[in-house]
């Protein structure tokens, strides 16, 4: 928020839009499912509204708009309806909170690509997820039902055993890095990688300084723990049919089941995000380290301005690239494996996760020690 | 956003009396809800409100040691509130309900 | 009105609005929401306070952990109305309720009279600790307060290996 | 400051809820029947209550959650903290001690394992 | 590595030993257990070693390296920090903790190869090291205090090690009581040290004593260095509280060696030691000090002379040299005391081992009388004991002499000295050359009178190494501290390293003069001989005329029961303080407890009743009141605080 109102208002706007790309995003995200599981599995998929099958996706917000809207008898009606929108809530703060691009500095304003910039991004990122199981448990109760019930709180459950794992695994990254703010851990994976112990280094200037080359079992942790976070498949417990027909959404239908898919595909965009940011050098271009970047855009435009402008857009495309990659990480996974057993979920997350990620830290406190030693 | 001639409008002294005001607000709720959990849940607000004290301080005097304690406390509350509610869950399974009542069952 | 103080006295009356209705509402599951509705807003008044890492902390512990096993547990047991929500006894209710007031008065009273104590000695209001709190708790946290950061180490455990003791008392694992 | 940022779009987020909400009831059909209101167990009319039994072991787990997360969230302070130890010549003292609560917490860890409290059936 | 991780090793390598030990304390394997428990030794006792140095690269007046791991308490003027020091005095201390400490570990491996605990045992040991290295290296009283306190638990617990055994429990039990009647006073003079000074800290109290100057007996300073010189006698087995330490033979023979001769109980005088500048401000409690110690080693040294047990005789020896010590101190001889530690340790842990590969080769026999000639079936611990012997006995060049003699004449020649103490010191002398000769006579020369049916065998290797290195500093160990009047005659004229080195941490009584050298050689040469003298006597009874002992013991009559009964302190202790305490107690029991006071409680009781039922509300489990009470109690302080 800034001195006027010029940048108040530009700052409401810019967080407006965040916040729709998630909700636009999700129309986009659904079709890729239906197309790439169709893909997948040697279907076509929706191919008749529009190219591809395109218009789907307005033909279906269509009949969303014109459901019926019904609460069931059992049903508590204020927490009935406050679940979905509480869903919408973590999902967003969390998006905003991500840098997207690099910062457009035109005049004496500096515009940030993200919804807003925090000091404590991490922490503030892992907290505004921790927050996501009110959805789930108020949705699960409110509904009245014991399937929804059920489904509430293995899903709560579920999130929560796998949030130590996830937090765990973010402490090797930070430890490298030394910082909890994105943006400064997007600068620290400009440098050429370089491995160095007591003194000694292993110099590998073709690649990029990316957290996965530093952490590559803190990234495959994190990677599937997220998986586990936004409830998707194989992790998606909560909605096993076979035993709770649907999970906590069972009694939801209409725009208030898109809203939950909102909140769940938000997740998996925040994951996909987190995965950049983390281990993948984030908006960073490959092979262009920011500096030459800059550089590259100076020589070929007009103004500084304009020289600013490119660059953002150009980080911001490559930022969407790489979360588009890992978004179809999420789908094709959700199609390629089966459902674990629950007593698997919970072995995996406690038994399992957990104590990989425990090595992961100590081995990596023990290498940056003796790396500065 | 911060202005520094506006932000001798809010002091320490607001903070406090909102932290002494959520503190009456759970020590009520101690002295007087019968369920177990929701007393259980107001001692939380009070500690809460020591919390926000505490980084209030930290924050006006200058001093990390405030924040170190209010990390030391959230600790404690959530140890207290595990081992609570572990009790309350024994008691539950015995009387079918929670009330403090049923703690008279603990006396000698 | 700065945005500042604007901020303040929302968040203030927010917070402060959830704790009264923490106790004051009915319905148990309803007094755990609005818990976690105050550690938020208790979170967000931190952040006003600069210290960012502690406001996170408070949601990830408090609302993000705390509350939702208040919540998990009160859903577990379907504890919706209670058939008296206070405590019997006319007497003994004035009295506590009057104890109180009695001691919200003494409090305010009390920071009121030694508020001109904290102008005075400057307290240098200026935000003192800026931007790198965190740095600055995990220093001191891990020279001063080691040896409280350890002890607390060593709580936990017991009251892990304790609160599994308690929970698996005899009664089966199963509730109700 | 983020602050006012956070809680523009939060609020912003509820209210475009709400309205989406509202505004799709309103295009809604509505046909009353007293089945469609029950609660939805796979069309066999409701057996029970919601009273059904639910095993401890959810709650035990969150309780173990609590327990482990803050044990992690020490581990946030000391990770930013650590170089700076390492640089200021603590770093060994630093390195140990937090050696010795991750020691503790992988004794917890194992006890939890080795009593059984994270088996599900 | 920083000074801060060095010191963090050196002190937790043990405690990190026990836990390891302590998680497998049912295991059988010696070797394993052992062999943790020596590396966490060895490992603390190289640390030590890289310590000092770093400390010898000082100079001189700066020589101290002080570690600050955390604040312990703080509450108002009382600020606590777990800071430990490493400075002239305790540099020696924990070298020859660890050094003797890890030399032990070794030989217990072999000792304690066929024991049923033996993971306990090295459990206990290292626990024992750690507590030890906490005494040691606290830069203040608290931190040694729990240390001392540690220590004080693990020899309890070593002691009663066989504990399925009544009497070594009853030992154990005896060896703590006693010590805490010592603790007490310790904690006592802790409160006094503080009242005075307004801090806990070592060198901030040897600081602020130059600022204080007193000489009568009820001062602060004299109050509070008496209680700590009582809790000295606890640990360092001085009279009154010296009975537990013969009883504490009960426990392994290396934990003998380890707590009962080298290490902890010289915790006292280590002390006494640290606290020198602050004792040298209080000659009353060092006449006193000087009176005990030397009434100590004379009277546990004569009981020596009768003792049949080969490790109650060590033991006594032990009680006698830790009078020496105590003398030294209390003739200001601060530095002498510490150096007599040192050697002490080694040649008396030397000695204990030896007796332990003894009693090993023995089959569990301690009886000196049903031994005899063991010198050509165990040569290795012949060999080794003999140099124990000499050293002991204060033969030049070996260690203990140069440390006795220091003791001897400082007690002479000091200020603070007199010529009685000297006499009390050679006379323990003449009596230390007897019952040590006499040791040696019926254990290891003369015939053999033990049955045929045991065959003593050597110990093995691993039990023989420690002996060696022990027998060696045994013999060298005193060269550090050669006296000026010897090193101006030899070759080469080697200096007092020892004074040197500690000159700085030491006070030296005011108003001592230069002696004449010939007066020291004459002193020297007294003792010297008297100790010669008294040992071939004992040579002369116990080998070539072995009936003559039991004439003498039978002409001195009732004299020799007296010694021989230990001087019926224990009994004394029986009758004059436990029985009577006893009989009382069942006195007023019957005639003032069941007649009188359970008839007036009856009369109470009922009335006591009666309220209860009406102030039973109060306290009726309902918590909900309980916490209106404490909101009660906040709002009357509050209340109070506001209106005052």
């Amino acid at each position: 928020m800034g001195h006027d109102i010029f940048e108040i208002s530009i700052n409401a706007i810019k967080l407006i839009v965040v916040f729709l790309l998630i909700v636009q995003a999700v129309p986009v995200l659904v079709w890729l499912e239906r197309r790439g599981s169709a893909f997948i599995q040697n279907r076509l998929g929706p191919n008749r509204i529009g190219p591809f099958g395109l218009l789907q996706l307005a033909a279906d917000a269509v009949k969303f708009f014109f459901k019926e809207e019904f609460v069931p008898a059992n049903a508590v009606k204020l927490l009935y309806y406050a679940a979905p929108v509480i869903a919408l809530i973590p999902a967003t703060l969390a998006f905003a909170a991500i840098p997207l691009g690099q910062p457009v500095q035109w005049n004496e304003y500096l515009f940030r690509l993200q919804g807003y910039e925090i000091n404590v991004g991490i922490v503030f990122v892992l907290a505004v997820s921790s927050l996501a199981p009110y959805s789930i448990l108020i949705a699960g109760w409110g509904s009245g039902n014991k399937y929804a019930l059920m489904g509430a709180l293995r899903a709560s459950a579920q999130v929560i055993s796998y949030e130590l794992a996830l937090g765990l695994s973010i402490v090797g990254m930070i430890l490298i890095y030394g910082t909890f703010n994105l943006t400064e851990m997007i600068q620290a994976q400009q440098a050429p990688l370089s491995y160095s112990l007591l003194g000694f280094t292993l110099p590998l200037n073709f690649l990029p300084a990316w957290g996965i080359f530093y952490q590559p079992l803190g990234a495959i942790i994190f990677f599937a723990a997220s998986f586990a976070e936004s409830n998707r498949l194989p992790f998606d417990l909560a909605e096993g049919e076979a035993e709770l027909v649907a999970g906590f959404h069972i009694e939801y239908g209409g725009f208030k089941m898109l809203l939950f898919f909102i909140g769940e595909y938000g997740h998996m965009i925040v994951a996909s995000a987190l995965m950049v940011l983390f281990y993948f050098g984030g908006y960073a271009i490959p092979g262009i380290s920011l500096a030459d970047l800059n550089q590259w855009t100076a020589d070929h435009t007009a103004s500084a301005n304009a020289a600013s402008l490119l660059a953002g857009l150009l980080t911001f495309v490559c930022f969407f690239i790489k979360l588009s990659i890992f978004l179809w990480i999420f789908i094709q996974v959700r199609w390629t494996l089966p459902r674990f057993r629950y007593d698997q979920l919970m072995d995996l997350g406690w038994k399992t996760m957990l104590p990989w990620a425990l090595f992961n830290t100590v081995l990596t406190a023990t290498f940056v020690y003796l790396a500065h030693l | 956003m911060q202005n520094s001639e506006l932000i001798g409008e809010i002091g320490l002294t607001h903070y406090l009396i909102l932290s002494a005001l959520l503190f009456v607000a759970g020590m009520a709720g101690v002295l007087l809800r019968r369920n177990a959990i929701v007393i259980l849940m107001s001692v939380e607000l009070m500690l809460n409100a020591v919390n926000l004290s505490f980084v209030a301080f930290s924050h006006y005097l200058g001093q990390m040691d405030g924040q170190v304690m209010v990390f030391f406390v959230m600790t404690i509350a959530a140890a207290e509130v595990s081992v609570g509610l572990a009790i309350l869950v024994s008691i539950f399974k015995r009387y079918k309900e929670i009330n403090v009542r049923f703690f008279e069952h603990l006396k000698g | 009105m700065s945005a500042d103080v604007f901020l303040f006295w929302f968040l203030a009356i927010l917070t402060l609005a959830g704790g009264l209705t923490t106790v004051l509402v009915t319905n148990p599951i309803y007094s755990a929401l609005s818990l976690a509705f105050t550690m938020i807003g208790v979170s967000a008044l931190f952040v006003s306070l600069n210290a960012y890492f502690l406001a996170g902390v408070q949601l990830i512990v408090y609302a993000g952990a705390v509350t939702v096993l208040f919540v998990m547990v009160l859903m577990m047991f379907d504890l919706k109305h209670e058939l008296i929500t206070f405590t019997r006894g006319k007497i003994s209710g004035l009295v506590k309720a009057g104890l109180v007031a009695l001691f919200a008065g003494l409090i305010v009273g009390s920071v009121l009279i030694t508020s001109d104590v904290f102008s005075k000695s400057g307290g240098a209001p200026e935000a003192v600790i800026g931007g790198d709190t965190t740095k600055a708790l995990g220093t001191i946290l891990f020279s001063k307060y080691i040896f409280g950061f350890e002890a607390l180490g060593v709580l936990l455990l017991i009251v892990a290996i304790g609160a599994v003791a308690l929970a698996r008392s005899k009664g089966g694992t199963h509730a109700k | 400051m983020p602050l006012g940022g956070v809680i523009f779009i939060a609020i912003f987020v509820a209210v475009f809820g709400i309205v989406i909400l509202f505004a799709a009831s309103r295009f809604g059909t509505r046909k009353y029947d007293p089945v469609k209101f029950e609660s939805y167990e796979c069309g066999i009319p409701v057996q029970e209550k919601k009273d059904t039994k639910i095993s401890v072991k959810f709650y035990l787990t969150a309780i173990l959650f609590i327990l482990f997360d803050i044990e992690i969230i020490f581990m946030y302070p000391w990770a930013t903290t650590f170089r700076d130890f390492i640089k200021s010549g603590n770093g060994g003292y630093v390195f140990f001690s937090m050696l010795i609560f991750i020691a503790i917490f992988i004794f917890g860890l194992f006890w939890e394992v080795k009593s059984k409290a994270l088996e599900w059936e | 590595m920083s000074q801060q991780t060095l010191m963090a090793i050196l002190i937790f390598a043990p405690l990190v030993g026990f836990f390891i030990n302590g998680f497998r304390y049912k295991k059988h394997s010696a070797e394993v257990a052992g062999t943790i428990a020596t590396g966490a030794a060895v490992i603390s006792f190289i640390s030590a070693l890289l310590m000092v140095i770093d400390l010898i690269g000082l100079p001189a007046e700066e020589r101290r390296i002080s570690v600050q791991f955390f604040d312990w308490i703080t509450i108002e003027k009382l600020k606590v920090v777990a800071g430990f020091t490493i400075d002239q005095i305790s540099a020696i201390m924990v070298l020859v903790v660890t050094g003797v400490g890890s030399l032990i570990h070794l030989f217990s491996i072999g000792y304690m190869h066929h024991d049923e605990g033996v993971a306990k045992y090295f459990a206990y040991l290292n626990l024992f090291l750690f507590n030890m290295l906490l005494l040691i290296l606290g830069d203040n009283l608290l931190v040694m205090f729990v240390g001392w306190e540690g220590v004080g638990l693990c020899s309890y617990l070593l002691i009663g090690f066989w504990f399925t055994d009544k009497q070594k429990a009853t030992a154990g039990m005896k060896a703590f009581i006693t010590n805490r009647v010592g603790d007490a006073a310790f904690l006592l003079g802790m409160f006094v040290l503080f009242l005075t000074f307004g801090t806990l800290n070592f060198q901030e109290i040897n600081h602020l004593v130059p600022l204080t100057s007193e000489l009568t007996w009820l001062a602060p300073i004299t109050m509070g260095t008496l209680f700590l010189f009582i809790g000295a006698t606890g640990k360092s087995a001085q009279i009154p509280l010296y009975v537990w330490l013969p009883d504490a033979m009960a426990g392994p023979t290396p934990v003998s060696a380890l707590i009962h001769a080298a290490t902890m109980v010289t915790a006292g005088v280590y002390m006494i030691v640290r606290l020198n500048p602050l004792f040298m401000a209080a000659p009353n409690t060092m006449m006193i000090i000087a009176t005990i110690g030397g009434l100590t080693a004379v009277m546990a040294a004569s009981i020596g002379l009768t003792q049949w047990d080969i490790k109650k005789v060590l033991a006594y020896s032990t009680v006698s040299q830790l009078g020496y010590m105590f003398l030294a101190c209390g003739v200001g001889a601060f530095g002498a005391a510490l150096f007599h530690l040192m050697t002490h340790a080694f040649f008396k842990a030397l000695m204990f081992l030896g007796s332990g590969s003894v009693i090993h080769a023995m089959h569990e026999e301690q009886d000196i009388r049903k031994m005899g000639g063991l010198k050509k079936y165990l040569p290795h611990t012949y060999l080794t004991f003999l140099i124990g012997w000499l050293a002991i006995i204060g033969v030049p060049p070996f260690a203990g002499f140069f440390s006795k003699d220091e003791i001897l004449w400082q007690a002479f020649h000091s200020p603070r000295g007199h010529w009685v103490f000297w006499a009390m010191g050679a006379l323990g002398a003449v009596m230390t050359a007897f019952y040590m000769t006499r040791l040696m006579a019926l254990t290891f020369w003369g015939e053999s009178r033990f049955s045929k049916k045991i065959h003593p065998h050597e110990s093995p290797m691993i039990m023989l190494i420690p002996l060696f290195v022990l027998a060696i500093l045994s013999a060298i160990g005193g060269w550090i501290g050669i006296p000026h009047v010897i090193s101006e005659i030899l070759p080469g004229q080697p200096g007092n390293f020892l004074e040197t080195w500690l000159e700085p941490m030491i006070k030296t009584v005011p108003g001592t003069e230069h002696a004449e050298p010939s007066l020291e050689w004459g002193l020297m040469g007294i003792s010297v001989m008297l100790a010669a003298i008294s040992a071939m006597t004992a040579y002369h009874f116990y080998v070539k005329d072995p009936s003559k002992p039991k004439k003498i013991a039978a002409s001195l009559g009732k004299l020799y029961d007296v010694v021989y009964n230990k001087y019926y302190v224990d009994e004394g202790y029986f009758c004059g303080i436990i029985n009577p305490l006893v009989r009382l107690s069942k006195g007023i029991w019957f005639y003032i407890d069941v007649n009188f006071i359970d008839k007036t409680t009856y009369v109470i009781s009922d009335l006591v009743r009666g309220s209860g039922l009406f102030v039973r509300g109060i306290q009726n489990g309902n918590i909900q009141q309980y916490a209106m009470y404490i909101g009660l109690g906040v709002v009357a302080t509050m209340t109070y605080v506001l209106m005052r």
